[in-house]
């Protein structure tokens, strides 16, 4: 019952933050409704036995990555100042499209997904032996996904040294 | 008689070695060769004349085959050459009077830069001639007529600075071809029906085409025959072809090209025995040329013009006689014709070349006491060519006019009669014009050089005495003489050949060419020029001497027609079809331009690209399942 | 805790280039800056050093990482055309892009990502090889930080690959969802059974996946940041991605679509024979009008990838083999154009404008020459590569009932006759001009590139046979999963 | 000997690279003499005994799709193949060119063009086919007139796109192949045996007709060839015209008859039809032509209706005189082309205002002139008479309409061809300009031409080598289409080919 | 007890509020986030099958997701502060010098 009304608020706090970041026009509420849905995010985590991830979310996302975003959106004065307006509706029927598809998008993933009559029959509580345990989680991770687990390194080696060279001044470490 | 190609070879070198080594050779070296190749072809046929004569009458005819054409499919050619009697007489007066024309042109032509050409060109011509009258099959007897329309082209044009000699080559080629179009489509015919195109195999089996068959083949036959001897209303070429030198009509436009289409009705009488209907309308347009032509001629200006249409009218004569079958009076005044009218033209060549070039009659007269050679011998020739008693004209016109008559013929008949009338007034008209009076040019006339008067000579002989190989009543060597060619196949002899001749017709036709003998005497022997004419008989003459406007008709119908189509159709090609193709590039370049705003540069747009496109994707595979 | 049976020879090419860019990076640290450029040699010996391994692994199926990633005929194939472009990557660099340790570093891991994205059955692998894949790109793209051109390339890629990726992920989520696992081969299997949650889960996830992988192939309408891209990236980053990215969506899309995803139940086939159409008739369409002969490549990319994309569509043994195959044409023949692209610029993209072409051929005749024989391969004219590449896709269209496709195709290259021939044309036309606006010389290494891929056009292009008889055992390896 | 054939030429062209240029022309012309050479030595081996070809060579060349390199030797091509050795020599000596690569583009063009008359195996065919194109493509662009770079797209694009139909076409075939075989092949002969379902002969003949069709060209699919045959130099529009169109007539003789004999039935009036006009429509708009060179090209659009429309009637006399035609076409247009094209360096132009007078100022070169042209329009006792009569004839045996119809052209062709010839020849010269160069054939052209002018008085009177040449393979055609021949005498019951 | 596709219809909401975003946002920052925004809506996803199949494999995607747009985010901002550092107005649809 706690969990029924832990998601009805969870969701709830979750779609108010899509749309701060959808609707807000500084970036730095963009950000922080992002930090919001990303913290109610964590909580549905929780409520689906997650709770290794739920940590991480909140820790890496929430925390470390919008911190990022934050720290870009304060550097760049530019980022600062809103786009010109002259511009805003020089795609004008992009809004109305974007808004149509989107929702068309939506109504047809929930479509498939209403129909979908075995996800009724979910008990949100134990599901039963070490399922999202930290312990199964890590044994999954080194065990059977020790691959992309790997290939990872090299995801954050490229991102190392991506934004060593994007951030370096150009030109004045050669020649 | 295998050797017999050796009459065809030998104009073939003379005229190989004109076109290639004329130039280095020189002019008297060229002369000797081709002019020595034509004489030396001449006594070749008359050897082959001699053996033929040799043989009994009935094994009067060789058909050597010298290699297989072609071998394709229904088409089944051999090259053989027919010596028969009807050829041989072919072979004589193209050898024979070919010679003298060539002759004669030595002196004519004389001075020419192009000596060498010309005559290579008649050897060409000769060449082509000889194999259109010995060829055996119809294909080949085309090959000949090409080359002799070809030939005919080059020599027409041969003064080719000349506009109006340009113009009227490619007039008298254009019109060739049509008529070969004719015989092609003929030979199409025999080809399906027959298999064959070979004249034993053809003429052997004409029973097996139907009747709508052979008349369609006839009348194709006779469209060729039709151009080639400028019938009514293909004759339109045969006087502007007087474009050429003299003695290119003398040779070509008078005794041997022109009257191939004789020889082809002749040579294919069984086609038109079988074809009533083809026959009677050839004798029918041939006695209306005849007539039509002679009208013409009697108010003409230019004396090569006038001796023109005499040989158009001529013409239809021997096309009236083939076509009522009288087959061997045709030939008869075919030959007969072949010396007179190559004498008219040589002789007016001569008044020519005396006068500096001079063609308009009105600017001569009184050549009388300067060129009597020319004179006497012109003055057989025009009796010949009228009809005037006891000349050679005399007996082969009457021979056809007797044959028309006997047949049943009589309105044929009648208008060969009124055309003979019309003969003699235009050429006595000419004559006397031309040598009596008092000269009205401003040139100084001079007899010819012997080289041009011994063929004149020659050719007088013929024309005077040429005509008593066939004495009415008493003789026909010239019917028994081709008799084997013409009893071969049903229908070449004509039954009333036998009759006796009508003596009150051949009294009649002469006291009429007598008449009209006094008429041109009384009217044109004077020493001026008659311009006035009474005002009923201006618009006569006016259409007369305009040629019943027959070319400005033709041209309007034929020549605008296909030059405005000619424009048009180029119009339609650059603007319509190159339009398309160039139209469906430009439509799909402008696909291409058109999708140029899709790439806008703005990212968000390529996003909605996206999601549109994957919104799609999804609700293909959702919904569509 | 049972560890999985890790066999390095699976992933063998994959460790020497994450080798030798760790290498690569670890030299830099002592080599003073201005010496930097002679990494990029380094990092041609680790590519040459994968290349020269393949032949050794053709002879087994290498299973690694306990099912997640395996080294079949298939993905040697691909790595081959994958490896082959980071060549050029390395050949072309030297004079446009300064490289350093970074460049190479990148350009190898970008290498590495294709490769695993073709040979990984299993979904978190495939995800992770295409992010390795995209995440060196983005940064490659921008690497001429001098140029907005460059930079803006950048951005447009990184939003429009992070928006796509998104998109892929999710399309990965339910094809998770829908059968409960992440390798292919048992995602197949349950398929197979029919023991799927629901199916409309698998369309969507099928549907979802094949837009991420059609953006990375340039399908329309997911191509358009392509041509920016490729105009804006230094001329070798375009030449390597044009070809690499490609070949190695090409094998992620076989993999899940033709292998996992049996078409007679997911029915993707329609769909993608119309994305194919739509994409090759598109792109020739857009090519017509280009004046940037970068830009006109990527838009003779898109076509060529419509093309490509229409093997898949034949749904058929014959079909992957004929995919296979023009991946390694086209392999040729575009790095070939996009060599004498880079030959022909200094540092700023001179041989850009297709206009300055004219008269090509009399002064730069070898330049010229291989030009011609590019463009005439990518227009499929025989006997360059580009027309067996064509005739097997044709061959695969026909014998799957698509002949409807086959007249697309055609329509296609007919379109394609015009831009990729009136370059030719400019080339072999006198020009009056006597500035050229090239470079007087070029780097020697571009020259090599241009040869090796001339000889590789005209070679295979001849001899076709060289290439198919190992294909079709390639094709057998995959199916036999 | 056959692959030596095709890679004389090829070596031949490699050859020229290595030397120097001054001596390009001598070797080229060397090289082409010496591919005459070989392939007149290999006329009696077409006809040895034995399968359908007298002579073939095979190898697999890949085999995973049942291609083969093969090549094959009857009748019908080697007459086809001596038509391109011959032309093939005599025009790439005929102008001296600065370029060495004109030289090697010109071996090219005819290694590929004697590669498409050689093929037994589809894929091949379309491989020469194709390749063809380029080098006279590059011809055109490199060598050409003013108005080169148009007319050189225009050419490679109407070229190459139709056949690319064909290539959906062979795929096609070869797939009906593994269907029936059990393994792809695109073996002619393999092909043969094939019995093709009514709906695929269909769409793949008129995949094979659309490229042959703009190929040859016919209307309405003709409008590159003005601006090629204008714009190109004189021995490539000779190529173009003799040897490169033919590739097409052959291919309809080669494979879209004996493949598809149904469809070929289908199509055989829509082609006439497109014959038939093509016939007039080219004799009309030559009539109106100012460049000479489009005289002589819309002449060409004509002639080869003709040919078509020979090939059209399916008849076994239609098909011989077609062939007969496409040589001695092949001949004159040759002649017409490399002479006329000397007439326009001489004077500048191609506009026949600007002509006049070359028969007093060059005898030489307009008597060859003359000669060319009175075989164009076909004189009876030269080459053209025998093929015109021939394929006139077989017309009429099965479409006396359609022969009525064609028969016109025969007509208008006279029309052109004189006032052409007229123009050029007759008249008086231009008075202005041109002084300085006497407008007449060189002594290496005389040579060069003159086996051309030799073989149409000789093919004229005796043209019967060819159908007998060509009898076997036509008769194999014949039989496949299954129409009954006129009547032949007993010797045709020797039955050729299967 | 809330069904588990409940949560998949958050996570498609979200999701395409996160597409929205990306298409309507012309603040590259913010387009970023609304990427954001998408992948972690099918982080929920994989979270909810993982729970429906009680299978570890979708937590590890989620995992991995995490680590790569951690480290795609760094990547994106650097380029974003490459590119607009110098530009007065942080506005991608100004990044238009290349189209057609």
């Amino acid at each position: 019952m706690v969990s029924t009304v832990v998601f009805w608020l969870a969701a709830a706090v979750a779609i108010v933050g899509a749309g701060g970041v959808l609707l807000a026009k500084h970036p730095v509420h963009s950000a922080l409704s992002l930090v919001l849905n990303l913290a109610a995010l964590g909580v549905l985590f929780l409520l689906l036995h997650a709770e290794f991830l739920a940590v991480v979310e909140i820790l890496v996302y929430a925390g470390a990555v919008m911190v990022l975003f934050l720290f870009v959106v304060t550097l760049l004065m530019a980022g600062t100042k809103t786009p010109r307006d002259e511009g805003r509706f020089r795609l004008a029927y992009q809004y109305l499209l974007a808004g149509l598809f989107g929702l068309i998008l939506f109504v047809l993933v929930a479509h498939a997904l209403v129909g979908a009559d075995w996800m009724s029959s979910l008990a949100a509580t134990n599901a039963g032996g070490s399922f999202g345990s930290i312990a199964a989680f890590g044994t999954a991770l080194f065990t059977k996904y020790l691959l992309p687990f790997e290939l990872t390194a090299v995801v954050l080696l490229v991102a190392v040294i991506g934004v060593i060279f994007l951030g370096r001044e150009h030109g004045a470490t050669r020649k | 008689m295998q050797d017999a190609i050796g009459i065809l070879l030998l104009p073939a070198l003379g005229s190989l070695i004109a076109a290639v080594f004329g130039r280095a050779l020189g002019r008297k070296a060229t002369s000797y060769i081709t002019v020595g190749a034509m004489a030396a072809a001449f006594l070749w046929t008359v050897s082959v004349v001699w053996r033929l004569l040799a043989l009994p009458p009935a094994q009067r005819s060789f058909d050597p085959v010298y290699w297989q054409w072609i071998h394709a499919g229904a088409l089944q050619v051999h090259f053989g050459l027919l010596i028969d009697p009807l050829s041989a007489t072919f072979l004589l007066i193209v050898t024979g009077i070919g010679f003298l024309i060539h002759l004669y042109s030595i002196g004519y032509m004389e001075g020419d830069p192009n000596f060498q050409r010309f005559f290579s060109y008649l050897n060409l011509f000769a060449l082509a001639m000889l194999l259109l009258v010995t060829a055996d099959n119809f294909l080949f007897l085309l090959v000949g007529w090409g080359g002799v329309g070809v030939a005919s082209y080059l020599l027409i044009g041969f003064w080719h600075t000349r506009p109006s000699a340009v113009t009227a080559a490619r007039k008298a080629l254009v019109l060739n071809v049509a008529g070969d179009v004719g015989i092609m489509l003929a030979l199409f015919i025999l080809v399906m029906t027959l298999g064959r195109v070979s004249y034993a195999g053809v003429f052997s089996h004409v029973s097996s085409l139907t009747s709508l068959q052979v008349e369609l083949v006839a009348f194709l036959l006779y469209l060729g025959a039709a151009a080639k001897s400028a019938q009514f209303p293909l004759h339109v070429w045969l006087p502007d072809a007087m474009e050429g030198p003299t003695p290119v009509s003398a040779l070509i436009h008078a005794a041997t090209m022109v009257t191939a289409g004789v020889y082809l009705v002749a040579r294919a009488y069984p086609i038109f025995h079988a074809a009533p209907v083809a026959a009677e309308w050839v004798a029918g347009i041939g006695a209306f040329t005849a007539l039509f032509a002679a009208t013409i001629a009697i108010v003409q200006n230019d004396i090569k013009r006038v001796i023109a249409y005499s040989t158009v009218s001529q013409l239809g004569y021997m096309f009236l006689a083939v076509g009522i079958s009288a087959y061997a009076a045709g030939i008869f005044h075919l030959t007969m014709h072949a010396f007179f009218k190559a004498l008219l033209f040589l002789g007016a060549g001569s008044v020519i070349h005396a006068l500096s070039n001079e063609q308009d009659m009105r600017k001569m007269g009184g050549l009388k006491k300067y060129m009597p050679i020319t004179y006497w011998t012109f003055l057989i020739g025009a009796a010949a060519n009228a009809g005037v008693p006891l000349f050679s004209g005399f007996f082969s016109k009457d021979a056809i006019l007797g044959q028309a008559l006997a047949s049943g013929h009589f309105w044929l008949w009648l208008v060969g009669v009124v055309a003979a009338f019309f003969s003699a007034l235009y050429i006595f008209r000419l004559f006397f014009l031309v040598f009596h009076g008092k000269y009205r040019g401003d040139a100084h006339p001079h007899e010819s050089p012997p080289v041009m008067t011994v063929p004149l000579v020659v050719l007088s002989i013929g024309a005077l005495l040429g005509g008593y190989v066939a004495v009415p009543g008493a003789w026909n060597l010239f019917d028994q003489w081709l008799q084997p060619v013409f009893s071969r196949y049903p229908g070449g002899i004509l039954p009333a050949a036998a009759a006796a001749p009508n003596w009150g017709a051949i009294a009649l036709t002469s006291v009429i060419v007598l008449a009209a003998v006094y008429v041109a005497w009384r009217y044109f022997a004077g020493d001026v020029v008659r311009e006035e004419l009474p005002a009923a008989l201006r618009p006569i003459h006016k259409v007369l001497y305009n040629k019943y406007y027959i070319d400005e008709l033709g041209h309007a119908v034929f020549v605008w027609t296909v030059d405005r189509l000619a424009i048009l159709a180029d119009l339609f090609d650059r603007v319509v079809v190159d339009g398309i193709g160039m139209g469906m590039a430009r439509l799909v370049w402008g696909w291409g331009e058109a999708l140029s705003p899709y790439e806008s540069g703005y990212i968000r747009r390529y996003g909605l690209a996206v999601l549109i496109g994957g919104v799609c994707v999804v609700a293909f595979l959702t919904l569509v399942q | 805790m049972n560890f999985p049976v890790i066999n390095p020879l699976s992933v063998l090419p994959e460790i020497i280039l994450l080798a030798t860019s760790i290498v690569a990076l670890f030299i830099a640290l002592f080599l003073p800056d201005r010496r930097g450029h002679q990494l990029n040699y380094l990092g041609l010996v680790g590519v040459l050093a994968a290349i020269a391994v393949l032949p050794m692994l053709w002879a087994k199926v290498e299973v690694g990482f306990g099912g997640a990633i395996v080294s079949d005929h298939f993905a040697l194939a691909m790595d081959a055309a994958i490896l082959v472009s980071a060549l050029a990557a390395f050949l072309l660099g030297l004079r446009e892009v300064e490289p350093g340790a970074d460049y190479v570093a990148l350009v190898l891991w970008a290498a590495l990502g294709m490769m695993v994205l073709t040979s990984a059955v299993e979904l978190l692998s495939i995800f992770l090889g295409l992010e390795v894949l995209s995440l060196p790109l983005y940064v490659l793209a921008g690497f001429r930080r001098d140029r907005t051109t460059s930079k803006e390339a950048a951005m447009k890629y990184l939003l429009m690959g992070a928006f796509s990726s998104g998109i892929f992920l999710y399309g990965l989520a339910f094809l998770y969802g829908a059968t409960g696992k992440v390798s292919l081969a048992s995602i197949q299997a349950a398929i197979l059974q029919n023991f799927t949650s629901h199916p409309l889960f698998l369309e969507i996830g099928a549907g979802l996946v094949a837009v991420g992988l059609a953006f990375k192939l340039a399908l329309v309408p997911f191509h358009q940041w392509v041509p920016d891209v490729y105009e804006g990236s230094p001329t070798p980053v375009t030449a390597f991605m044009s070809v690499g990215t490609k070949a190695a969506a090409f094998g992620a899309l076989v993999r899940i679509l033709t292998v996992a995803l049996p078409a007679g139940i997911v029915h993707w086939q329609p769909l993608i024979a119309f994305l194919a159409v739509l994409t090759l008739l598109f792109g020739n369409l857009a090519a017509l009008r280009q004046t940037n002969m970068k830009r006109m490549l990527a838009y003779s990319g898109i076509a060529q990838a419509g093309y490509l994309v229409v093997a898949i569509a034949a749904n058929s043994q014959m079909g992957v083999g004929a995919g296979m195959f023009y991946v390694v044409a086209y392999a040729f023949m575009n790095i070939g154009a996009f060599a004498v692209v880079a030959a022909l610029s200094g540092q700023n993209e001179e041989g850009a404008e297709i206009a300055s072409y004219r008269g090509l051929a009399y002064r730069r005749p070898w330049l010229a020459v291989s030009m011609t024989v590019f463009l005439l391969a990518l227009a499929s004219i025989p006997p360059l590569v580009g027309f067996p590449g064509k005739f097997y896709i044709l061959r695969a269209a026909v014998s799957s009932g698509g002949v409807l496709l086959a007249i697309a195709i055609v329509v296609g290259t007919m379109i394609s006759l015009y831009y990729y021939l009136r370059p030719v044309l400019l080339m072999f036309t006198h020009s009056e001009e006597t500035e050229s606006p090239f470079p007087a010389t070029a780097h020697w290494t571009a020259h090599v590139t241009v040869g090796v891929m001339l000889a590789g056009t005209l070679v295979l292009g001849i001899l076709p046979g060289l290439l198919t008889g190992p294909l079709q055992n390639a094709v057998h390896a995959i199916y036999g999963l | 000997m056959l692959d030596l054939l095709f890679f004389l030429p090829i070596a031949g062209a490699i050859l020229l690279f290595l030397l120097p240029q001054r001596v390009a022309r001598p070797v080229a012309f060397a090289v082409a003499l010496l591919t005459l050479v070989v392939s007149c030595v290999l006329i009696p081996s077409a006809f040895s005994a034995g399968g359908s070809y007298g002579l073939l060579t095979s190898v697999t060349w890949v085999q995973a799709w049942g291609i083969h390199w093969a090549l094959g030797l009857d009748g019908l091509s080697l007459v086809l193949t001596i038509l391109t050795t011959l032309i093939t020599t005599v025009a790439i000596a005929w102008t001296p060119s600065r370029d060495r690569t004109y030289y090697v583009l010109f071996l090219l063009l005819e290694a590929f063009s004697l590669g498409t008359f050689l093929a037994a195996d589809l894929f091949m065919f379309y491989v020469f086919w194709e390749a063809m194109i380029i080098p006279a493509y590059l011809l055109i662009a490199g060598y050409g007139g003013q108005r080169r770079a148009r007319a050189a797209l225009k050419f490679l694009i109407y070229s190459l796109a139709p056949s690319l139909l064909m290539l959906v076409a062979i795929v096609g075939l070869g797939y009906e192949a593994f269907l029936q075989l059990g393994h792809w092949s695109f073996s002619l002969m393999a092909l043969r045996h094939l019995v093709l379902p009514v709906g695929v002969q269909m769409w793949v003949f008129a995949g094979f007709a659309v490229a042959f069709l703009v190929k040859i060209p016919v209307f309405p699919f003709h409008s590159w060839m003005p601006d090629a045959y204008a714009e190109a130099p004189a021995p490539v529009t000779a190529m173009l015209s003799a040897v490169l169109s033919k590739t097409a007539l052959y291919g309809f003789l080669r494979i879209a008859l004996p493949l598809m004999p149904v469809a070929a039935h289908r199509f055989a009036p829509a082609l006439a039809v497109l014959a038939l006009i093509s016939i007039l429509y080219g004799a009309i708009v030559a009539l109106a032509q100012r460049d000479g060179k489009l005289v002589i090209g819309y002449s060409s659009l004509s002639h080869l209706g003709l040919v078509l429309l020979g090939i059209a009637a399916l008849s076994y006399t239609g098909l011989e005189g077609a062939v007969l035609q496409m040589v001695n076409h092949g001949i004159y247009i040759a002649a017409l082309f490399l002479l006329f094209g000397v007439v326009e360096e001489r004077l500048g132009t191609r506009d026949l205002q600007g002509m006049g007078g070359l028969e007093a100022r060059g005898p030489i070169l307009a008597g060859l002139f003359l000669v060319a042209v009175l075989t164009a329009l076909g004189l009876p006792g030269l080459q053209g008479f025998a093929g015109e009569i021939t394929v006139l004839s077989g017309i009429y045996l099965v479409h006396p309409v359609w022969a009525w119809i064609a028969v016109v052209s025969v007509i208008l062709a006279a029309a052109y061809f004189i006032r052409l010839f007229q123009k050029v020849a007759h008249g008086t010269a231009p008075t202005e300009g041109h002084e300085g160069k006497r407008p007449e054939i060189g002594g290496v052209q005389i040579a060069l031409v003159a086996p051309l002018i030799l073989l149409m008085f000789v093919l004229g009177f005796y043209p019967n080598p060819v159908p007998r040449a060509v009898s076997r393979p036509l008769k194999s055609v014949t039989q496949t289409v299954g129409v009954a021949t006129t009547p032949r005498p007993a010797a045709t019951s020797e039955v050729a080919g299967k | 007890m809330v069904p588990l596709s409940y949560y998949l219809i958050l996570s498609a909401l979200l999701f395409s509020i996160g597409t929205v975003g990306v298409l309507v946002r012309r603040n590259p920052l913010q387009m970023f986030m609304s990427i954001e925004l998408m992948w972690n809506a099918v982080n929920l996803s994989f979270i909810t099958f993982a729970r429906q199949y009680t299978n570890m494999a979708g937590h590890v995607f989620v995992f991995l997701v995490i680590t790569v747009a951690a480290a795609e985010v760094a990547i994106g901002l650097a380029i974003i502060v490459v590119v607009f550092r110098t530009r007065e107005h942080a506005d991608v649809d100004e990044l238009n010098a290349m189209k057609g």
